[in-house]
């Protein structure tokens, strides 16, 4: 062992450019997650782990999440079999009360009328070039959903897992800066201003049946979105049952936050930048951000289309919230409309598009993973 | 993938049309979609038909909740909304927990933790005399 | 992809009676569960995974248990592996107290007799032609266990393992309606109103040295039970130390929740109509109501014996509890002996064979599985 | 398997009797928790023995609890034993855990945790007298 | 089957006196914990999976942690593949507060002192003929600090696991019986009495900062040390950033439970007598006792030479607080400390040198895999 | 191994210098503490620098705690740090987690309770407004 040794041990050797540039990326991530709080739960272990993958590791030496048989490498395994995806949805379910949903089904359609965000930046990455299994992981960038966005790149692109999930998650956590100005331009002041009637009271029998019908329904129509509604509903039935509440506490906090944890940590450590900075991801990032552009239009401009047959008019802004991203959406939406009228309250109401829209692009993902699979 | 291949000629590959498929898939996640909106529809007037089979008094799941006027009742909705969220959605959850964890300088939070110590050494006294 | 493809992609396509039927059977667990409180935290995991389990999944996707590489494949390898029934005795030895059986050692002989009940069934199931380790698997059905029917059946057969669980479980869960006829058929009204001396008190000391010494004595007479109850005993230690406490609360909550969460869903998403709806499952199910009726006849008649030379008396209801089910059974006793004189409290006293029970079955699987699993 | 490989010759394959087998098995079964059972009786007085030999003040490891009649005496245990399922049971500890979590607003939830802590109260001083 | 059968199935036909010894051990452990609380959530989980360990398992049958496909060959994965130690990590980090490591800078010199352990224990290992792994794995014994000394050691020498983690918990629960003498031996009352200043106030831009930088630097210094000081710096933002408390709760306490539980029991089980009683074993411990007596002196003696420079002498029994085994080791000092001033209170001092020794050893770790794991 | 394979002639072996190696070692062992260090030293003025740019009223990260006198401070450092270890290391956690679980009854904890509610419902208000 000599000086020089040691020194070819160190990380200083390999360093690139390229790390630097990551690791700023991460140190930014984290950034925005401390001071702004832009989803911290994720920008922050996926920050942190962006730093930790591009610390260049010594040849041969099982370090990285792309070593096989390294530590990182068995965390990574959750992401790229898909395991820690439909877990995060287990807690998702725990977590989510339907009953707005439940309350007023109409809005439910705006959380479809979204997901076409999905299917023309399917269309836009296939004109790029991207080959079709790609291109149907890219476009559930439109999603607005990580863990979905997650798991349908695992399945169909694991080469572009890195780019997908952090332009996911970004743009997830810039939907505050992002969804306004769309509002606003495809918005008249006269219609931002429509108040909402008050949503009926939904009994509890009508909870715990949902998840089990919503499921049969999506599960028939899109056996491919199993995986993922499955443990959505199951989560949210643990929750409405009443009798299992300490299962859907375990899920909804204990076992979120540990997959949670695992999850973003080693989907930021795969963003080496040796496999990270390259032409696709520039392409990935911009084709992400029209995607969520077109989905926030596309929800609006339903709401809009169903106002020309509607007696009771929808306030448009709730279609802004049917691009999931939940629940910053739905707040979106609610400070919109209360910067017009301060005494519109749209918070509870767009909480019904924001979750039709998981479960819209959850089935969406189904179709185009069946679809684009080869199977 | 390089720039060479984009092209309209991509979206129309031998037996794939992507417009077509495109279309399709939204077809399907309406239609998802609509059929459970319509089953929500439904629901409650079966369960209050079969209710009524079993003379159960029928809940009043169709009026909207409490008796206040319309401006009352949607801020308690966005009230009991935003809770909602706070409670349940990690961005806020962690607030809670932060609060219930972190904050050490509030005074009320330090008191009581001296006052838990004291209490906890009486505890234990208790575990090992049980 | 034609509108054909599209219809070849959902769930109708595949569709069979079958499924109907086994998706009516999960609703019917979960209906049980939320109205009745039967064994919720079993029946519901359960009942929502038969749904998910009888959806048809599309021909060469990796969806189901049994697709490999799905995501609900590498949840159920931890009921294949057999590694989710030794962390539920874990966290079962974390909440179990010893003390009434310390206090009272004559009862744990009624958690030995209730086992006839476990090697009949073995014998019975011989008789119908299954194989040597099918019918031990099918024998344990009679110790009333859940992760122990589990545990044995992934060993030794896990192609039955399905029927055997749910049987197990449905069983455990009618406990309440299955026992207390055989208890009024079998017990005088004299023998009922039988009271018990109050337990005498347990020192610390006593409860710290058991779950070691019961361990060592059950693991050298049957080292095939180290599994099962080396994480039972373990789990009892760490709560009775007192030192390790907070690692007995992970192992009663967090801990057991996450794998009774992913146990329940896969062993009822692996009941898939076309494995599941067999000859056998039926003999399964009429065997193993047999095995649940002769283990509580053996506990209760074994407790008459045993009066004929103790000068105290001990109230043969008691025996009934010795087929674990913990707690139910336990309550079963109770509620039975108050019905004859309100002032009867058997609670307390019958947890003593309860948890005899588990210690009992847990050794039968131990000797079925050295025997039969052909090494 | 099918129906007509029913019958007692399975019991007595070649090398292997299911009836002994079984006799056997019973017996192992038995043995294991006799002995155990066997060690419970024997212990407490090891343990006493050990302490006179170190004149420690001997633990009444013997006697009965408290000295209340008969009667109340069987009531506190059942109250005890209730309560240790309650509190160590999924399916009770459940509801404990529904009470403590869930939503906060609806004011019944808070009268019944307030309710909650008093039974709790009750019980737990139980937990400790035990 | 006959009582032959029988009796050869039991775990008495293959017992052997190492058994029995081993079997003594861990019940010793276990008195040890409960009576002395001596490291208990350690002791305790060890002390009863070297009782585990020590039934004989019957011949063929999957029950040991060597025995592929057994339940505990699979918790013991964990340990093999150098799992569990970094998710340890996590949650140390996400306990430990480096304030005042930031608010006195020298004091981190004495945590790098105490690696002199570390390395002359390597280099007399070499001479007592260890092969140059086996050698690199038993001097981290000197980091005092268990899972750093399994992680290397699953790494470097698997074969020697067991021994190594036992001595190395072993001496870290004696940590209160074996530095005194020597920091009676190394100093004079005249320093013990030396009192330190008060640290200064450390912002939380300072923290949250912090776990960042410090692990760029010993990240591309010893890439080796990446998996985890990952971890542990990780761990230690999720606390300080105050926007992810939710996770860092569940990582310093459901997660790092449970990961305790599946540690301790299966390196405690995989010290079966027959490979853990060997002449190398007791090599090992004569070796790790060096380590510990060297590391301590290391520390002490650095602080004295610190002082030859310093006008603010040090107090040289925090050297001693070098040697991780947190907070053990610091508790020593204050204890020390008191005996001579009770009106000197040097444990929150005593803490910085305490986790400046964690990372110090981890990064020993790292420089000992990357040169001699044979990349 | 066995014993004959004991000798310094291990240390220097072909290519491997044990003790040059050792010193390499520990002086990347020192570097990497040292680098921390020095780091540590010059960050809080860095901060300072550029808060002074932003004219951001300097937070006094220099001086010390408080203004008792020496005594008390060391006092009240060893309490918080006993705390410190008390609440996060594993030992004493434990007994915590023992606490909070068992003792429902201390008047603290209901209060406590009570007052994290109304705090909270404060929060989420504050949740809205953001
Ligand atoms: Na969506
Ligand atoms: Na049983
Ligand atoms: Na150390």
């Amino acid at each position: 062992m000599s000086l020089a040794d040691f020194f070819q041990n160190s990380g200083f050797a390999a360093l690139e450019w390229g790390n630097l540039v990551m690791i700023a990326v991460g140190v930014i991530f984290i950034y925005l997650a401390v001071t702004r709080d832009y989803e911290p739960l994720l920008l922050i272990p996926i920050g942190f782990g962006i730093i930790v993958g591009n610390i260049p590791p010594i040849e041969g030496m099982p370090l990285s999440v792309y070593a096989e048989g390294s530590v990182f490498y068995y965390l990574y395994m959750g992401v790229m079999k898909g395991i820690y995806p439909p877990l995060i949805f287990l807690g998702i379910g725990a977590m989510t009360d339907f009953s707005t949903m439940l309350s007023n089904p109409k809005l439910i359609l705006l959380g479809a009328a979204a997901q076409i965000g999905v299917f023309l930046t399917f269309v836009g990455s296939l004109f790029l070039g991207f080959s079709t299994p790609q291109a149907g992981a890219i476009g559930i960038i439109g999603g607005a959903d990580g863990p979905t966005a997650i798991f349908l790149s695992s399945m169909l692109a694991p080469e572009l897992l890195g780019p997908i999930a952090i332009a996911a998650y970004s743009y997830m956590a810039l939907v505050p800066v992002i969804q306004p100005p769309i509002m606003y331009l495809l918005t008249s002041k006269k219609e931002r201003v429509i108040h909402m009637a008050p949503p009926r009271k939904v009994s509890r029998r009508e909870k715990i049946i949902f998840p089990i019908v919503a499921f049969l329904i999506c599960g028939l129509i899109a056996p491919g979105s199993m995986t993922l509604l499955g443990m959505l509903f199951f989560g949210n039935l643990l929750k409405e049952s009443t009798r299992t509440e300490r299962l859907a506490n375990t899920a909804r906090n204990g076992l979120i936050d540990i997959v949670t944890i695992l999850l973003g940590f080693s989907v930021g450590a795969s963003t080496q930048a040796q496999t990270f900075l390259t032409p696709q991801s520039i392409f990935i990032f911009v084709l992400g951000a029209a995607s969520f552009i077109i989905a926030t239009s596309g929800g609006i401009l339903f709401a809009k289309l169903m106002n020309l047959f509607l007696k009771k008019k929808i306030n448009p802004l709730l279609g802004a919230a049917g691009v999931s991203a939940v629940p910053d959406s739905a707040r979106v939406v609610h400070a919109v409309g209360q910067k017009e009228d301060p005494s519109n309250f749209l918070l509870m109401h767009a909480m019904a598009p924001n979750v039709a829209g998981v479960i819209g692009s959850a089935i969406a993902a189904g179709v185009l993973w069946s679809a684009l699979g080869g199977f | 993938m390089s720039f060479e291949n984009i092209g309209l000629s991509n979206l129309f590959a031998a037996n794939f049309n992507a417009l077509w498929f495109s279309l399709m898939g939204m077809g399907v996640v309406f239609g998802g979609l609509v059929v459970i909106a319509l089953y929500i529809v439904f629901l409650p007037r079966l369960l209050k038909l079969s209710d009524r089979k079993k003379n159960i008094p029928v809940e009043s799941a169709g009026e909207t909740t409490g008796d206040k006027t319309q401006r009352e009742k949607e801020m308690l909705l966005a009230v009991a909304a935003a809770y909602h969220l706070h409670r349940n959605f990690p961005e806020d959850n962690e607030r809670i927990t932060w609060k219930s964890h972190g904050d050490m300088e509030s005074p009320w939070r330090v008191s009581g933790r001296l006052h838990g110590l004291s209490v906890r050494r009486k505890l234990s006294s208790w575990g090992l005399s049980e």
